[in-house]
């Protein structure tokens, strides 16, 4: 939100130079917010370098974002949530994206996410009980010349059919 | 860096050219069937065979038959190797020196090569996208040192208007004009935005572009930069993309230590500098107001025009905004002259588009042609038609803004008017193959599935009415729907068509509506018979 | 200022330049229906119920963010821009769950004035029932998503008036949702000065006060537009 | 004359509106002349008959009772009317849709087994006890519906212009305040 609002003078935020955790990663992210000059239109930046840092995007990260770029939380939350790419949750120790784009689509991969959500008895979106595979879709990796595709823990693999994926997700499962 | 230095930077490249260049595929597409490995094996291959002298192996971009890969060109054997494995590359380095490699081979004077023409290709492929002298001795940045020293700022719009280029993002607005406004629009600070935030599902021209020669995009951003009077640019790239945004920042980084980017550029007084922005996942970004609202850091809704970013855009500047293809056809306009772009494609779409080819076709890859070729080329010639002898039902342009052009209208020219005129756009240039096996009216609702979801939620009609649209699909296709749930899809689609606020609701009941059209038997056959019993005499005074 | 020349709705009007159709139809007596439109903030053109058809123009526009201009022909109340104002308010209602007879402004809600001056009788679209909570944890204030509508005013007020941000959207498409800070409860708010500016701006029951009654849940809009006019132009009239 | 034939029905509501109905006063003595009663709640006529003119439906369509009466109220009937805001929107006894579409159960579960004061248990009798439909609707989501007549309840004003409209040999149109729900 905020359109066209003036930008919000703040009162100064009383955030400590590094989080009370001890965790490093704080730290990283703080620096990495410096070096953007804790510009608040770097908000999207910082978010993405935040989830590489901590995995998923979790309340105690969010608010120590918003403080550093003197940012009121909800504007934070609003943005974390807007864009598909962050994750508020922590993923499993595999993920596994199914390419949801058209090209994918007319080749079968409604067929390669409908067996994965029966085989693990989860939806996409979510992580099995084991907190080992989350299975996601992707709008469109651009891939659409190798179709139908799959990204297993960030590796594009191009022509995947229920059996391979499958067979991929087992080996995790069986790790 | 002055002229001569860039003249020396290409000289030197030149010279240190090897007889022999194995060009090897490192796009995101052969990449994912490991072209890396392919690579390091056919270096590793000319080491043993003592031929670094003779042979250069260079990473290149894409080389558009993307179905074959990983692709390994032989110049000048004119070789073209088809999915290579990394175990091939031996046989292929044996072969220099005579006789034939064991490996897959495909025809490089096929139809999918032959009738294609490069402008904004013309480097993909041949250029390796992380050398930014590789870029410099196919004349890179020659047409902004050009527009630099020889032209005002006003004779660059007004070439790019003579051009007739259109804006490649889908819509089609003449570029030379949308320059010119940002030109005259007041302002001390001005932006150029160039959006790489190829979103349609089954799109993936500007992600090759990037990957394949992104310095190319860097140029065309520079030379509107100056023509507007702009000294910031943003590029603002799909988070979907890494490799893309990867060699981006490498290529931003060349620029600059070469002084082709940043203060004083070709020792003029020229300032421009370019930040890159990674999206993060929202296809609704893809609209100018929209993308903007995320370069600022905030939730990408879309804001209604007027104003037009023109007149006040990025930080309430006037903000030139284009897509990858756009920019990425400017340096050659200014290279080869505004009358030779004009000359090529229809009256009123100039120079050619590049096409994302997938879907039920033989060849899948990238393709660019001139404007005006008819879609049965493309599909038919170039794509070698459905596969397995199948027969090609529909083809699919412009994504979820798009329609589905029926078979029977495949003679159709491609240009911006003569699809506009099917209810389909030119789009970016996804163009998905459909076969007989496909349904119509589950590809109508996977379209509207994807605007329901990437909806921003700011105006009613597309957050409500993608809803309700969505609803009404998935009842067909269950078989639960009668002609009144039809009738009142089709009167959502009008409605959300005309009243919502940006480009995603105003086009996501195309598909819909473009299948309804050609196919609509698909429905009705679907539609139950209607039991509500309608009053006999409703209308009627009930008075007896 | 220069002055414009226009006709709304075959009338004959002046107006000020960078004034939006939406004022100068009110100055003129015509009423167009609104929504996300609040006197005092900002306007986002988003419920499109102002939408307004403008000869030579082939796009309907918002009348609350387009500017007059000499010489402009704009019809507000053409048989088309009727029907769309229908299905627009159709679609909310059967977006959420809008239920009159139990919500709190039953009688001072702008929505339900607005189905029925805009002769909404039913609702043709099939109702989405979906689940929404109700934060009651609040001391003094209560927000029911149910019969949320999303115009943002809420939001708006309280960055643009109150200043505090403590109110914004989360999600997007039919999942927004009006949050507190980092979505919490807004019993646990830190940043909210309970200024209560959120609920008078609300068009409908989803923000309301505790405790009262639904004859008293009448809202004051004057406030908000009384607080801008002291802090921007210096001036208390109240 | 032949008197106007006119039926009044009670679906899943809580009868206000046929309270409101009531409310008509003299214009019921008025019009008793005009009209003739042929199925309501508060007449004693066990099947629907056939050949009704106007039917004023008061409640939603929730069980498999309404469902299959609606049907054969639209069969025996030329002019339905919906009439307050249960048979218009579903109103209140839509609230429990959004507790679980097509999850009957547990509504069940919650109105007689947890907040059950004596006696916990759901009544389960086939043929007696009307199964309840997956969701509660709206009487024009079953069935084509001529005239609406929104409030809850309706005034006995808003119904007697309705009803006045009707017997003046008019199309019966309703606007304004008339058409407020709630």
């Amino acid at each position: 939100m905020g359109n066209t609002a003036p930008e919000l003078k703040q009162p100064p935020a009383k955030a400590p130079a590094s989080h009370p955790s001890g965790d490093k990663r704080f730290k990283i992210l703080e620096v990495h917010m410096k070096k953007l000059q804790f510009k608040q239109d770097a908000l999207i930046e910082v978010l993405h370098k935040a989830q590489e840092l901590f995995g998923y995007l979790e309340d105690d990260v969010l608010l120590f974002v918003a403080h550093h770029l003197k940012l009121p939380p909800s504007r934070v939350y609003g943005v974390a949530t807007f864009y598909h790419f962050f994750m508020l949750k922590p993923q499993g120790q595999h993920t596994c994206v199914v390419c949801m784009g058209t090209a994918c689509y007319v080749k079968g991969a409604d067929k390669v996410v409908e067996a994965v959500q029966n085989e693990l008895k989860i939806k996409a979106g979510e992580t099995t009980a084991d907190n080992k595979v989350s299975l996601l879709t992707a709008r469109c990796i651009g891939a659409c010349g190798i179709a139908p595709a799959v990204v297993y823990d960030g590796t594009v693999t191009p022509r995947q059919t229920p059996e391979s994926t499958m067979e991929q997700i087992n080996k995790w499962v069986k790790s | 860096m002055i002229l001569n230095d860039l003249i020396a930077v290409k000289e030197k490249e030149l010279a240190s050219q090897k007889k022999i260049v194995l060009r090897c595929c490192m796009a995101a597409g052969c990449i994912s069937s490991d072209s890396k490995g392919v690579k390091e094996q056919l270096e590793i291959a000319v080491t043993e065979a003592g031929m670094q002298d003779e042979v250069e192996v260079r990473g290149v971009g894409c080389m558009k038959l993307c179905c074959e890969g990983p692709l390994v060109a032989v110049d000048p054997k004119n070789e073209l190797y088809v999915k290579v494995t990394a175990e091939n590359a031996p046989s292929i380095i044996a072969s220099l020196k005579g006789g034939k490699a064991n490996v897959e081979q495909t025809d490089p004077d096929a139809a999918f090569f032959k009738k294609q023409l490069s402008i904004v290709l013309a480097n993909s492929g041949i250029v390796n996208p992380e050398r930014i002298e590789s870029y410099i001795a196919a004349d890179g940045y020659l047409a902004l040192h050009e527009v630099l020293n020889e032209m005002s700022p006003k004779e660059v719009v007004e070439a790019m208007t003579k051009s007739g280029l259109r804006g490649r993002g889908g819509a089609g607005f003449p570029t030379g004009l949308k320059w010119g406004t940002v030109a005259k629009s007041p302002g001390a600070k001005k932006y150029v935005i160039c959006n790489a935030d190829e979103g349609d599902p089954g799109a993936f021209m500007d992600r090759s572009v990037l990957e394949s020669d992104p310095h190319s995009v860097l140029e065309g951003m520079a030379i509107a930069a100056y023509a507007v009077g702009a000294d910031q640019g943003y590029l603002y790239v799909r988070a979907e993309y890494p490799l893309a945004i990867a060699r981006l920042h490498l290529a931003i980084k060349q620029a600059k230590s070469l002084g082709l980017l940043g203060a004083g550029i070709f020792d003029s007084p020229f300032n421009f500098n370019v930040e890159i922005r990674i999206g993060a996942g929202a296809f609704v970004c893809g609209e100018e107001t929209a993308l903007m609202m995320s370069v600022e850091g905030k939730r990408g809704t879309p804001r209604p025009r007027p104003p037009f970013p023109a007149e006040s855009g990025l930080f309430g500047c006037p903000t030139l905004l284009n897509n990858v293809e756009t920019f990425a056809n400017v340096p050659a306009i200014y290279r080869n002259g505004a009358e030779w772009f004009a000359g090529i494609g229809t009256e009123k779409s100039k120079g050619t588009k590049v096409f994302a080819l997938a879907g039920k076709i033989k060849n899948t890859g990238l393709i660019e042609v001139p404007m005006g070729t008819p879609l049965r080329t493309i599909v038919e010639e170039m794509g070698g038609g459905a596969p397995d002898g199948g027969k090609i039902k529909a083809v699919q342009t412009g994504g979820p803004s798009g329609g589905c052009i029926p078979s029977q209208h495949l003679d159709t020219p491609v240009d911006y008017e003569s699809l506009g005129k099917l209810g389909s756009i030119m789009g970016s240039g996804g163009m998905i193959v459909m076969d007989e096996g496909t349904r119509m009216v589950d590809v109508a609702r996977f379209f509207m599935e994807f605007c329901m979801d990437e909806s921003c939620g700011k105006c009613i009609p597309c957050r409500a009415g993608t809803v309700q649209m969505h609803n009404i699909l998935d009842k067909i296709l269950k078989r639960k729907a009668t002609g009144r749930d039809l009738a009142k899809l089709e009167e959502l689609c009008d409605m959300v068509r005309n009243t919502s606020l940006c480009g995603l609701g105003q086009t996501a009941p195309n598909p819909t509506m473009s299948t309804l059209r050609f196919f609509r038997n698909e429905y009705e056959e679907l539609l139950q018979p209607d039991t509500f019993g309608a009053g006999a005499t409703h209308s009627q005074p009930v008075t007896k | 200022m220069a002055a414009k020349t226009l006709t709304i709705d075959g009338k004959q009007i002046t107006a000020e330049e960078g004034e939006t159709i939406l004022q100068a139809a009110t100055e003129a007596g015509i009423k167009i229906p609104t929504l996300c439109h609040l006197e005092g903030v900002y306007d986002i053109g988003a419920c499109r119920l102002c939408l307004v058809e403008v000869t030579g123009t082939p796009k309907l526009l918002p009348a609350c963010t387009l500017k007059v201009a000499e010489g402009m022909e704009v019809s507000t109340d053409t048989e088309r821009l009727r029907k769309y104002r229908r299905m627009t308010l159709e679609l909310l209602f059967a977006e959420r769950n809008h239920v009159c007879a139990v919500c709190v402004a039953n009688g001072h809600c702008e929505l339900q004035t607005l189905a029925y001056s805009q002769g909404m009788e039913h609702v043709r679209y099939e109702y989405t029932f979906p689940k929404w909570n109700v934060d009651n944890t609040h001391r003094l204030f209560g927000m029911d998503h149910n019969r949320c509508i999303l115009c943002t005013r809420c939001v708006r007020v309280c960055w643009h008036i109150e200043g505090a941000g403590t109110k914004n959207v989360s999600g997007r498409g039919g999942k927004s949702k009006i949050i507190t800070d980092l979505n919490q409860e807004w019993g646990d708010s830190e940043s909210c000065t309970e200024c209560g500016k959120c609920v008078m701006s609300c068009p409908t029951g989803a923000l309301f006060q505790k405790g009262s009654t639904v004859g008293e849940s009448e809202r004051d809009r004057n406030k908000l537009e009384f607080i801008v006019n002291a802090r921007e132009k210096k001036q208390w009239n109240a | 004359m032949e008197r106007i034939k006119i039926a009044t029905v009670w679906l899943g509501g809580c009868a206000g509106c046929h309270m409101s109905f009531l409310d008509l006063d003299e214009f019921l003595v008025d019009i008793a002349d005009k009209i003739q009663v042929v199925y309501s709640p508060i007449a004693d006529v066990k099947e629907y008959p056939e050949g009704v003119d106007v039917c004023l439906i008061e409640g939603a369509v929730c069980n498999e009772d309404n469902l299959e009466l609606i049907h054969k109220i639209r069969a025996r009937t030329k002019v339905l009317v919906s009439f307050g805001d249960c048979a218009v929107t579903a109103n209140v006894p839509a609230m429990r849709n959004q507790f679980g579409l097509g999850n009957t159960e547990s509504v069940l579960q919650r109105a007689y087994i947890e907040n059950a004061q004596y006696n916990p248990v759901i009544p389960k009798a086939d043929g007696i006890v009307p199964k309840l439909l997956d969701r509660v609707l709206p009487v024009h989501e079953t069935v084509q519906v001529e005239y609406y007549m929104p409030g809850c309840p309706p005034p006995a004003e808003r119904i007697k212009a309705l009803l006045g409209q009707v017997l003046a040999g008019q199309t019966p149109k309703l606007e304004g305040t008339q058409l407020k729900f709630g």
